[in-house]
């Protein structure tokens, strides 16, 4: 890929500042499954506000390490530091009340329901009403759907899915179906955001524009992104800092360009420089 | 183009969130609901009202309740049966135990009974899935109907085990259960009570509860992830699904039939009910109440419409007829269209708006 | 086939021949369907009213039942003049129904037995014999066995557990309490494939001295194999009379020779209907019930169809020679006297015994006989026993009284 | 634009011929959605063609709708025909096509979840007679392109990450010897050295071997490097098609799916205007 | 009543040898699941089709061991039918789908078995012993143990079956994903022939046994309902699970009939099978034997 001009948009991000107080830390993170070691004794944290991109080859352990992170797979060692606490591991249900949310790199979408039900699934855990209410609807239910129907509008024309909002999402393209999971992400207005490939199985140039969602959301919303992708170019050009695994080990972390001069990691990843 | 959408704006969310978007549906709903109310109690002789009317009524509730838990929530249950034995027996055992109370409030309360039984034996669903949950709530059908049947306290010591509802008036004179409730007034009571139903259900499951079950259906790890808890998601499925079958099943033995015994409501109950929603299609309240017309239309025009073209079958032919038909038109259905008739009847509504032109 | 028209006595006939039962519900029906036929052709109807019928399947299914019922009523030039459920549970669901409509319910050797008393229940008739009649009789035929005492024997009832199959519960109960016998219950749960552990407690654990037995469908030659593999002897099984006919023993082969069970209608192609039936059915191509002619059942079948039609007669009697109202047939009923001579005249010569009912005791003091299975064949292994109806009608009262108090039925006075 | 007259860039370059030629094909999803609106094109004997096109052009359905994986989807070929090797194939069962050397990596992946990785390459060799040695030797040839799978091949497949897992299809693919591979989206999900290698065991199995390649991708990049003919879908039409050299120095495909402006490439962080999807209009 | 060690291990010896008997009909099940990914509510329907096909050719006159070739034959005919009707035009179709149109399946089974065949009741007597037999002072019975043997016969002709690594992959494959299965070559149609098939000589053996015990007739569709919870305790999976699962229904329903029965008033087993089965779940969700559920993300 043409490396010549990503150097001048790096310029204009000065990366390693951006972030701000870590907001979230790994230490020590061993995880196994039978015989695998998906991850072995990886630390890292995350700082507030940045684009954190991890990356390494396939089976690194990179989605592993997301699911650590939202408590889905609980390691077996390690320790997570989460809004002053440390905790063994996460759980699922708390991660998301905390604003952690997340899209799957198997799209994990609610196949049966249309593009506006998923995105209001989203907003569930900001919904108050009870059983009666819900029952009755109209009246004070009524009133919070489209409260939240309102937020949600909002996302949906940020991302440009109007057209598909009362389609089940079974039938849409792939990358649609990417883009309306991170609607449903974002619909939780979440403070931090893992993205699990997010940009695979796109083109160029709905690549360009899933990069404008995540600067946006990351630069209007201050929300914090840890991102997983394979696409160099967009790693390159969009993150803060780069965390590199290998095989389960944390072999970089650093600005992009630390990373990307790293001859281990071009070893092991990259191949060739990018 | 007969049925259309195009100039009909939406200015608020309000309206577009409406349960018939569209006016025409609208106006079809109000038609139905018009004759429903005011002309078939005119018109139908009492064979149609206590034969088809008021049992397709009470499955189309069955059906709604099983829905919600099969067709939204995705859990799939053969325990239809137990949980209207437990409606049916509750509210045997309160009117019986409690003569004043009035019969609105008996048939709620059993509703509640059936909640609670449903959500003791949803419990396991939290870790049994799919096929294995619906082998698993067999349990609860047999263990259920076991013990209505066994003990006599379920039925007031009768020594045939069989209940019998006692007539009880809704308001003054207005008998709705007992040998003195008139099929009219039976079938006034059961439509306007289904239809009250239906519209909590389809308010349901169009807010933040219907959702929630939804997305455990579609695919229980994200809606875990996106903080859906699926314990809470499940039980409330189940909870809620079981208090419209205890009530059907209340109103099964109170309206329909007037005497039950517990294996009224075995394990094939649990499967004609399962049938509807299948050909009604899942996760459809609309199609909880077409299939319920099907499965028990079916068979009674089978019966009779030979009769009425002086075709002289024997009822054993009828009889295997239905089956294969019945098994037929299942596979037929499924191949057409695996959503049900809901579907079929959301397409034929689309290429109602697309017509003349095919796509 | 049944033809509906006008100026005929309109019959429907519920019936099961599909499904688990049919093989019971089969003969059944054909006993009906073949009377009515031979009284069409052979007495060109009764007194000239021409019968007719026509039938629905209820695959011994109570909802199914309820809807033939309510099809069905209205039917024939005069709606129905009497429905037989053919099972206990629709009887039960229909009683209430019927009486409002004014359509006698012929439950005839099943059903509720407190029915029998015609004033609480004007509309139900059990003729010839209960359940608890039935139970009454099998414990005489057993103390006959026993030389007269049952101190200290121990009986065990098998049943199906269903309404049904708790009829006899209570009165084995009482007189257990009067004759000194102890009783064990083993409720089989529906269809009863599978009875090993209850046989095992049977026939290893409690070894009881008698088994009673009260099945149906393929819970009977389940029993009866299961019976024969723990070794339990056969001549000390007694069924009720629905568990005791060609399809209950044939399926279980040799095994069943020795098999006892009660009954109310006669055995066998001996009485002169069934050459009347043979000469003016079979031979000119009509009647329907050749396959299962002379079993159990089919004769159970000619027998009902034949105490319905005598309570046709009676009504007419009073009514006149025209299709009559289920009102009028119930009249018929109640006055219905079937002395031998009837019998005779009809062809049911041995097919039953003297029935006479009244107002208030709709049974009409049938006898029941105990049959035994060689193989082949069933035979008489007793004589005629006369249910001890003096303590029974206390029973059937007192159980009749609490359901007119539970439904608000002042009962008729009888004494007029 | 109809496919008919959509723009030929460089008609020189088209084989004579055609291994695999499709003919005008409509496609109808679920009886309602026409999603392919008359689509051809030719894939010649030994050639690597690229199918391209945005997300829900329609990519994907041609590729099924080649292999016949598409009735399983409730979908239909409408009108017109395919051809492969001269004779027609529309209507075959899939696994015929298989035994012809027809064979589709399809999008998503698809592995035997509950088969183990090396049980999944076997099941690929399914319908192949020539004995036990010839297929043990294919695994090991296939395990030599991917060293990853060889590790995890005893593990689930349900388990492995999204990479081994489209590694794991695409092995599974080259067990049947095909002659053409109908490849869904190759380099999704894999890390970019992957992608490469990926691509030159397309380039030597297509020198070496003689296999034939159709390519959906959505990277276009990469696809239009290894590719000699292309194809531009849009919309379920064919809008635009010629040699991947001719392809790649097209305006518009250097704009839309090179993501070159005129200056060359542009950083990811510079696009800042998102509502500039030029269209050619179908 | 009382406890006595002999009548335990007579209760348990028969629990076991009638669980064998469920294995025989959970068999089929498992085939069709392992192989297809199917849950066949028809395999009920099957068995009675069967051994009605089997007794009607018997009854006809037709010498015993032609008339288990002409069932046979039926059986596979059978196979293909639903193949083309059914499977066919429903591929791909999540497991759901495909289970309802097995319902659907049943029903017309049930329709057309008694169409052809009548609904009577008809004995099958090919000649197996029905005696008691004493082994010290434990009662067994002959016919139990002949089924013993022909459920561990069965068993290992399939277990090989199933080794024979080509098909048996080739089966779990389009197990798991249909499409996937036909995109590498697996000829479906062929497959579903096949198991359906197999499943229908199993169905076949299955309705001669219980057929032979209970008679030929409609109830014999029944005892699917008598292998369900034998099926989920065992896995729905495994083939080896069928018998352990049956073995474990068997002794379980039975000893707690006789031994916790009286204290509950009796006919517990029916539920007390499905409990028993519903607890090993919740510590195993697919049961004692079957194959895991992946769940990841
Ligand atoms: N099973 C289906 N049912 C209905 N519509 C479908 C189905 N599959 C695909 N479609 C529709 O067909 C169109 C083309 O889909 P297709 O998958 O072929 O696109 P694609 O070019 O491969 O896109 P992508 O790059 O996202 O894979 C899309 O609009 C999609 O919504
Ligand atoms: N639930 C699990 N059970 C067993 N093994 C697992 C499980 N989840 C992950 N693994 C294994 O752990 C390793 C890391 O997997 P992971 O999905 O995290 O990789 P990844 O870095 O995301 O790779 P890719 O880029 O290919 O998606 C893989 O080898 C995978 O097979
Ligand atoms: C023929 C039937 C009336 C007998 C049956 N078992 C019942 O009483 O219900
Ligand atoms: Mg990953
Ligand atoms: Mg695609």
């Amino acid at each position: 890929m043409a490396e010549a001009d990503s150097a001048l948009a790096q310029t204009l991000a000065p990366a390693p500042q951006r972030g701000g107080a870590p907001v979230l830390r790994l230490t020590d993170i061993e995880l196994g499954f039978g015989g695998v070691k998906a991850i072995n004794k990886v630390s890292f944290e995350v700082r507030k506000g940045e684009i954190l991109a991890i990356i390494g080859p396939n089976g690194a352990g990179k989605s592993s390490m997301l699911n650590v992170i939202n408590g889905f797979y609980k390691p077996q060692l390690g320790t997570i530091e989460f809004q002053g606490r440390t905790l063994r591991a996460m759980d699922p249900n708390t991660a998301a009340k905390n604003g952690i949310a997340r899209t799957f790199q198997n799209i994990a979408l609610f196949k049966g329901m249309s593009t506006l039900d998923n995105l209001m699934t989203g907003r569930l855990l900001k919904m108050k009403r009870g059983l009666f209410w819900q029952a009755l609807y109209w009246g004070p239910a009524q009133k919070e759907e489209l409260e939240h129907r309102e937020a949600v509008e909002k996302i949906i024309d940020f991302l440009e899915i109007q057209a598909v909002r009362r389609t089940p999402v079974g039938r849409l393209p792939y990358g649609l179906q990417k883009r309306v999971e991170l609607g449903r992400a974002l619909a939780m207005e979440p403070d931090i955001l893992l993205l699990d490939e997010p940009m695979a199985g796109m083109n160029v140039e709905e690549k360009e524009d899933m990069c404008r969602f995540i600067l946006e959301v990351n630069q209007e919303f201050g929300t914090t992104i840890v991102l997983i992708e394979h696409d160099m170019g967009v790693v390159m050009d969009i993150s803060d800092r780069v965390v590199v695994l290998d095989y389960g080990v944390k072999i970089a972390d650093g600005t992009p360009d630390e990373v990307r001069a790293n001859q281990r990691v071009i070893d092991a990843y990259l191949g060739v420089s990018h | 183009m007969i049925y259309r959408e195009a100039g009909q704006f939406k200015t608020s969310y309000a309206a577009d969130q409406a349960i018939f978007p569209i006016r025409l549906d609208r106006w079809g709903m109000l038609v139905t609901l018009f004759v429903a109310f005011f002309v078939i109690p005119v018109v139908a002789n009492e064979y149609w009202l206590l034969s088809i009317l008021v049992p397709f009524l009470v499955f189309s509730l069955a059906a709604i309740g099983l829905n919600i838990l099969t067709g939204y929530a995705g859990q799939l249950s053969l325990g239809t049966g137990g949980f209207m034995a437990c409606g049916a027996f509750a509210a045997y055992k309160l009117s019986t135990a409690f003569p004043e109370l009035n019969i609105l409030i008996v048939f709620l309360l059993s509703g509640g009974v059936a909640a609670a039984v449903g959500v003791l034996f949803g419990l396991p669903s939290l870790r049994i899935k799919g096929f294995y949950l619906a082998v698993a709530t067999l349990a609860a059908q047999f263990f259920l109907i076991w013990m209505f049947n066994k003990f006599g306290w379920f039925n007031n010591y009768s020594p045939s085990g069989v209940i019998s509802a006692p007539p009880r008036a809704l308001f003054g004179d207005f008998y709705v259960t007992g040998a003195s409730a008139s099929p009219v007034a039976k079938y006034l009571f059961l439509l306007g009570f289904v239809a009250v139903m239906a519209l909590i259900a389809k308010n349901l499951t169009r807010c933040k509860i219907g959702r929630s079950w939804m997305a455990i259906r579609d695919m229980d790890i994200a809606a875990e992830i996106i903080g859906i808890r699926p314990l809470m998601a499940k039980l409330s499925a189940f909870a809620i699904s079981s208090f419209f079958i205890g009530i059907a099943g209340a109103m099964w033995a109170f309206i329909y039939t007037g005497s039950v015994e517990a294996l009224a409501f075995d394990i094939n109950r649990s499967f004609q009910v399962l049938f509807m929603i299948i050909i009604g299609g899942l996760g459809s309240i609309l199609g909880s109440f077409l299939g319920a017309a099907f499965i028990v239309l079916l068979p009674i025009l089978l019966n009779n419409v030979p009769g009425l073209i002086g075709w002289q079958i024997p009822v054993d032919m009828i009889a295997h007829l239905e089956f294969m038909i019945f098994g037929a038109l299942i596979i037929f259905f499924l191949i057409v269209e695996p959503h049900g008739l809901a579907r079929l009847w959301q397409i034929a509504k689309e290429k109602m708006r697309l017509w003349p032109f095919p796509y | 086939a049944p033809i509906v028209a006008k100026a005929e006595q309109f019959i429907p006939l519920l019936v099961y021949r599909t499904g688990p039962y049919a093989p019971s519900g089969i003969p059944l029906a054909n006993g009906f369907v073949d009377y009515f036929e031979l009284i069409n052709a052979r007495d060109g109807g009764v007194n000239g009213v021409k019968i007719s019928w026509e039938e629905c399947e209820t695959s011994y299914n109570n909802d199914r039942g309820v809807e033939c019922y309510e099809r069905l009523k209205k039917q024939g030039a005069t709606g129905a003049s009497l429905v037989n459920p053919y099972s206990t549970g629709i009887t039960y669901a229909l009683i209430e129904r019927a009486t409002a409509d004014k359509i006698p319910v012929f439950s005839m050797g099943y059903g509720r037995a407190d029915a029998t008393i015609g004033s609480v229940f004007p509309y139900v008739f059990t003729a010839p014999a209960t359940y608890w009649a039935g139970a009454d009789a099998i414990i005489q035929y057993i103390q006959a066995q026993e030389k007269g005492s049952l101190k200290g024997k121990k009986i065990a009832l098998v049943y199906h557990d269903s309404a049904y199959g708790k009829e006899p519960i209570a009165t084995l109960q009482a007189l257990g309490k009067q004759e000194g016998y102890s009783l064990n219950l083993f409720p089989v749960a529906h269809p009863g494939l599978e009875q090993k552990a209850t046989w095992l407690q049977i026939g290893r654990q409690l070894r009881p001295d008698w088994v009673i037995m009260w099945g149906w469908g393929v819970m009977n030659a389940t029993a009866i194999k299961e019976a024969a593999a723990v070794g339990f002897p056969m001549e000390k099984f007694i069924g009720i009379w629905w568990s005791g006919s060609e399809a209950d023993v044939k399926p279980a082969g040799a095994a069943a020779k020795g098999y006892k069970s009660a009954q109310f209608t006669g055995t066998g192609t001996g009485a002169p209907i069934h050459a009347q039936i043979r000469e003016q059915l079979y031979a000119k191509n009509m009647g329907i019930g050749k396959d299962t002619f002379g079993e159990v059942l089919y004769n159970r079948g000619l027998v009902n169809a034949a105490i319905a039609v005598e309570a046709i007669r009676t009504a007419q009697g009073k009514f006149g020679n025209k299709p009559l109202t289920g009102e009028q047939v119930q009249w018929g009923f109640e006055n219905l006297n079937m002395t031998q001579e009837v019998i005779d005249k009809l062809g049911l010569t041995g097919l039953m015994s003297p029935i006479k009912l009244s107002c208030n005791d709709h049974e009409g003091g049938g006898a029941v006989v105990i049959q035994q299975w060689d193989g082949k064949n069933w035979n008489y292994v007793s004589d005629f026993i006369n249910p001890r109806r003096e303590m029974l009608t206390k029973m059937y009262e007192a159980s009749a009284m609490q359901y007119a108090k539970e439904k608000n039925i002042t009962p008729r006075d009888c004494k007029m | 634009m109809t496919s008919a007259t959509a723009e030929r860039l460089d008609a020189a370059t088209e084989p004579a011929g055609a291994l695999l030629s499709v003919n005008n094909i409509e496609v109808i999803y679920d009886h309602v959605i026409l999603v392919l609106k008359g689509v051809s094109l030719e894939v010649p004997q030994g050639g690597i063609v690229a199918l391209l096109g945005a997300n829900g052009a329609g990519k994907s359905t041609t590729l099924k709708s080649i292999s016949n994986l598409l009735r399983a989807e409730r979908g239909e070929v409408t009108k017109g025909s395919v051809h492969f090797d001269g004779t027609r194939i529309d209507g075959l069962t899939p696994d015929a096509l298989v035994r012809m050397g027809v064979i589709q990596v399809m999008e998503g992946r698809h592995c035997f979840e509950h088969l183990t990785v090396e049980e999944n390459l076997l099941t690929g060799a399914y319908t192949r007679k020539e004995g036990r040695q010839a297929i043990a030797d294919d695994l090991e040839l296939v395990y030599h392109y991917f060293p990853r799978l060889k590790e995890r091949r005893t593990s689930l497949a349900g388990y492995t990450s999204g990479g081994e897992q489209q590694m794991c299809a695409i092995g599974r693919a080259l067990m049947s010897r095909p002659k053409i591979i109908l490849l869904d989206e190759p380099s999704m999900g894999l890390a970019p050295q992957l992608v490469e290698q990926i691509f030159e065991i397309v380039k030597q199995l297509n020198e070496k071997e003689g296999v034939s390649f159709l390519l959906a991708e959505q990277n276009t990049n990469v696809a239009l490097r290894y590719a000699h003919f292309g194809y531009i879908l849009e919309n379920g039409r064919i809008v635009l098609d010629g040699a991947a050299d001719a392809l790649r120095n097209n305006e518009d495909v250097k704009e839309f799916y090179l993501g070159l402006s005129g200056a060359g490439r542009k950083s990811f962080r510079d696009v800042k205007q998102y509502r500039r999807r030029k269209r050619w209009l179908g | 009543m009382f406890f006595s060690w002999p009548f335990f291990f007579e209760v348990l010896i028969g629990g076991l040898l009638s669980g064998v008997m469920y294995s025989l009909v959970a068999l089929g099940f498992v085939l069709i699941f392992k192989a297809s990914g199917v849950f066949n509510f028809a395999q009920g329907a099957m068995v009675l089709f069967a051994a009605l096909t089997l007794v009607g050719f018997i009854n006809m006159g037709v010498p015993v061991p032609l008339a288990i070739v002409i069932a046979i034959i039926v059986m596979i005919l059978l196979a293909y039918a639903v193949e083309r009707a059914v499977l066919r035009p429903l591929v791909n179709q999540p497991p759901i789908i495909l289970f309802m149109a097995t319902i659907g399946i049943t029903f017309f089974i049930d329709g057309f078995g008694q169409t052809l065949w009548g609904s009577d009741v008809y004995a099958l007597d090919i000649g197996i012993p029905n005696q008691p037999l004493f082994f010290g002072d434990i009662l067994v019975n002959s016919f139990d143990l002949v089924a013993a043997v022909v459920a561990g016969v069965l068993v290992a002709v399939l277990a090989v079956f199933f080794q024979k690594t080509r098909i048996g992959r080739a089966l779990r494959a389009v197990a798991d994903d249909h499409q996937a299965a036909m995109s590498v070559g697996i000829p479906l149609r062929v497959i579903w022939v096949i198991v359906w098939s197999v499943a229908g000589l199993v169905a076949l053996v299955a309705g001669i046994m219980w057929g032979s015990k209970l008679g030929v007739q409609f109830s014999l569709a029944l005892i699917a309902l008598k292998a369900l919870p034998v099926l989920i305790l065992g896995g729905f999976t495994s083939i080896p699970g069928a018998i352990i699962g049956g073995l474990i229904i068997g002794a379980g329903e039975k000893l707690a009939e006789v031994f916790i029965g009286p204290f509950l008033a009796g006919a517990i087993e029916d539920w007390f099978a499905y409990m028993l089965a519903m607890l090993v779940l919740l510590f195993r969700p697919q049961g004692l034997f079957g194959e895991k559920i992946i769940e990841r993300v």
